[in-house]
């Protein structure tokens, strides 16, 4: 950050035009700092001190007026900066009242404390990544060899799968297998109709003031696994029927999760 | 060698020595991606380099080394020395999918094992190549099981430690979906590994 | 040696000799654009080899050279002197310029390690966009370090071989001023919650 885009510091000799000026230069400014304590930071290193010695009162200070200076400009201030201002003011309280024996929390020091450490760490993380990044680095600096082909390749073909690709296989797999039309099976008993199983849930809804899992409105037919299919089908075919003729309501919480029915109140 | 790279680095117009020079060569060619001629090479030093001498001693110094200066036509390169190509065999893995047919008997053998090759061939409703069961083998994700105690002793497939690891499972019985797939409706109710009950499972079918 | 001799006595085929066995390090290493661990090395070499001892006497013979044997992480590979990048700007590739906010988040990363997101947020006092993070993985500067077996398990980032490669650093000890600053305490990664002990730190400063 150039240092003209400083932001002012609220100790300037000059009142007025001057500071009028620097003033607007924040609105600039605000944008070129990546959150409050990027600011801070800037407003600590005008203190010209080693960061650990910096006042945290007149850092407050300068914050609190840059954030009042945003105000009278009609700058409108990001969440956070107006999050940290309101922290700043009560360290300041507490920097510059004494704490009362019963005052509960960290005391005005601890917390300035806190605060010039969580800046003397930006300060150090920002050093050590310019350090880091003037580093001689790999294909500016130095290179890596730039032939690459003194290997001799042997082809191996290995083949890989997904745990999906082999849960699919394998529903497919099932589907296909136990989805036969049913018409085609010898067990044609064990077809249960629409028709019957219209006929069935309309003779049972009268009971489901509640709502009632669908599975008891299925027919038992223990031991036939074909037979079920068919009768499950019939009856949630039927059920959906009678939702759309509005003699019945439907339910399902999740996937997988029961489907529930329950009567509609004509009376409404 | 510190005084002979501040020379080349700090001074364009002094001539570095011809150590200087060697090593200067040296680097171009290692980072070069392809082999460079004289020419070539000179344009990138500085003026009044002599490089075929220091190419000479370039290539003196790497003889009987594991990599070698050599030239081909008129152009120099790094190469590794010829008697230990074997060394640089390098496996290059082509990983290719894994057929349906790959993958669906893979998934009846981790839903069903210890099964047959008949009962996988039951359920797919197609013969298994011995091809699809080879390559499976091959990744060492099957592996043959107990024969089944039944006429003509068939063998029976396995999944593997292999397969746990490659698909990300503790055991078998982790295999993601499968209450679902109960759930579903689409698998059978009763427990796949349980050899003797897939045995019953497939006479009600 | 013991181990050499030890394994030439079980091995019916003969263990190279050191001089071989640098001269096969270096061919292999010189082939290979990426950084190699002793383990990849070992694995293409006969058995028997002790290769540490090869990679020490090879590494000393680069010193000074125009190409150098440097080791970043568990790999090692050959790469140019510095000092003669000036050679080889036909190669230089274009480093995508990283962002302020990438390049602070990277130094977190490399200097905090294993690190949180929460506590890079913490550090830089901003959140972290999921850009910056991606533009990193992407690089294959950092990857994803164990979960933190805090509430939450959350996921911590740490600096690749890729990065130690790319900026010329053997391990992350290499760091610049890592020392100074962790002495400092300032890479401490609890947080300055407890303001008590802020305070001793700084009463000791």
């Amino acid at each position: 950050m150039p240092d003209d885009m400083m932001p002012t510091a609220p100790d300037d000799d000059f009142e007025g035009n001057k500071s009028r000026h620097q003033a607007e230069a924040l609105t600039v400014d605000v944008d070129g700092f990546e959150g409050p304590l990027d600011l801070l930071l800037a407003l600590a290193r005008m203190q010209k001190v080693d960061l650990r010695r910096v006042s945290l009162l007149a850092l407050a200070e300068q914050y609190l007026g840059f954030v009042e200076r945003a105000k009278r400009l009609r700058i409108e201030l990001a969440a956070d900066y107006l999050v940290m201002a309101a922290w700043l003011a009560f360290l300041k309280s507490r920097l510059l009242l004494p704490q009362g024996p019963g005052d509960e929390g960290p005391s005005g020091e601890q917390l300035a404390a806190q605060m010039a450490f969580r800046l003397e760490r930006l300060e150090a993380m920002r050093q050590s990544a310019a350090k880091l990044m003037a580093r001689d680095r790999k294909g500016k600096d130095f290179f890596v060899r730039g032939i690459a082909g003194d290997h001799s390749a042997r082809r191996r073909i290995t083949y890989t799968a997904s745990i999906l690709d082999l849960m699919q296989a394998y529903a497919w797999l099932n589907t296909k297998s136990r989805f036969k039309p049913l018409h085609n099976m010898r067990e044609r008993t064990l077809v249960f109709t629409m028709e019957e199983a219209l006929n069935r849930m309309k003779a049972m809804i009268g009971q489901a003031i509640d709502w009632v899992c669908m599975s008891s409105f299925i027919p038992d037919r223990a031991g036939h696994p074909q037979g079920l299919r068919s009768t499950t089908a019939s009856t949630f075919a039927a059920a959906l029927e009678l939702v759309k003729a509005g003699k019945l309501e439907i339910r399902q919480a999740g996937t997988f999760a029961p489907i529930e029915l329950r009567a509609k109140d004509v009376r409404q | 060698m510190m005084k002979q790279s501040a020379a080349s680095t700090e001074n364009p117009f002094k001539v570095p020595s011809l150590a200087e020079q060697e090593r200067m060569i040296e680097a171009v060619l290692f980072a070069s991606s392809e082999p460079l001629s004289k020419l070539q090479i000179e344009m990138r030093m500085s003026h009044g380099c002599d490089i075929a001498e220091a190419l000479v001693l370039l290539r003196k110094r790497y003889e009987g080394r594991g990599v070698h200066l050599v030239k081909a036509g008129d152009g120099w390169a790094f190469r590794t020395a010829p008697d230990l190509g074997f060394l640089m065999q390098k496996e290059q893995v082509e990983v290719r999918k894994l057929s349906r047919a790959g993958v669906e008997t893979l998934a009846i053998i981790a839903y069903h094992q210890p099964v047959t090759r008949a009962e996988i061939e039951e359920i797919r409703g197609v013969s298994v190549s011995s091809g699809t069961i080879d390559i499976l083998m091959e990744l060492e994700w099957i592996r043959l099981g107990r024969r089944r105690m039944t006429p003509g002793r068939p063998v029976t497939f396995v999944v593997t430690r292999e397969f746990l690891d490659h698909f990300g499972l503790e055991s078998v019985r982790d295999l993601p979906g499968i209450k679902e797939l109960r759930d579903a409706g689409l698998l059978d109710n009763r427990l796949p590994h349980d050899a003797e009950d897939n045995e019953n499972r497939r006479k009600i079918l």
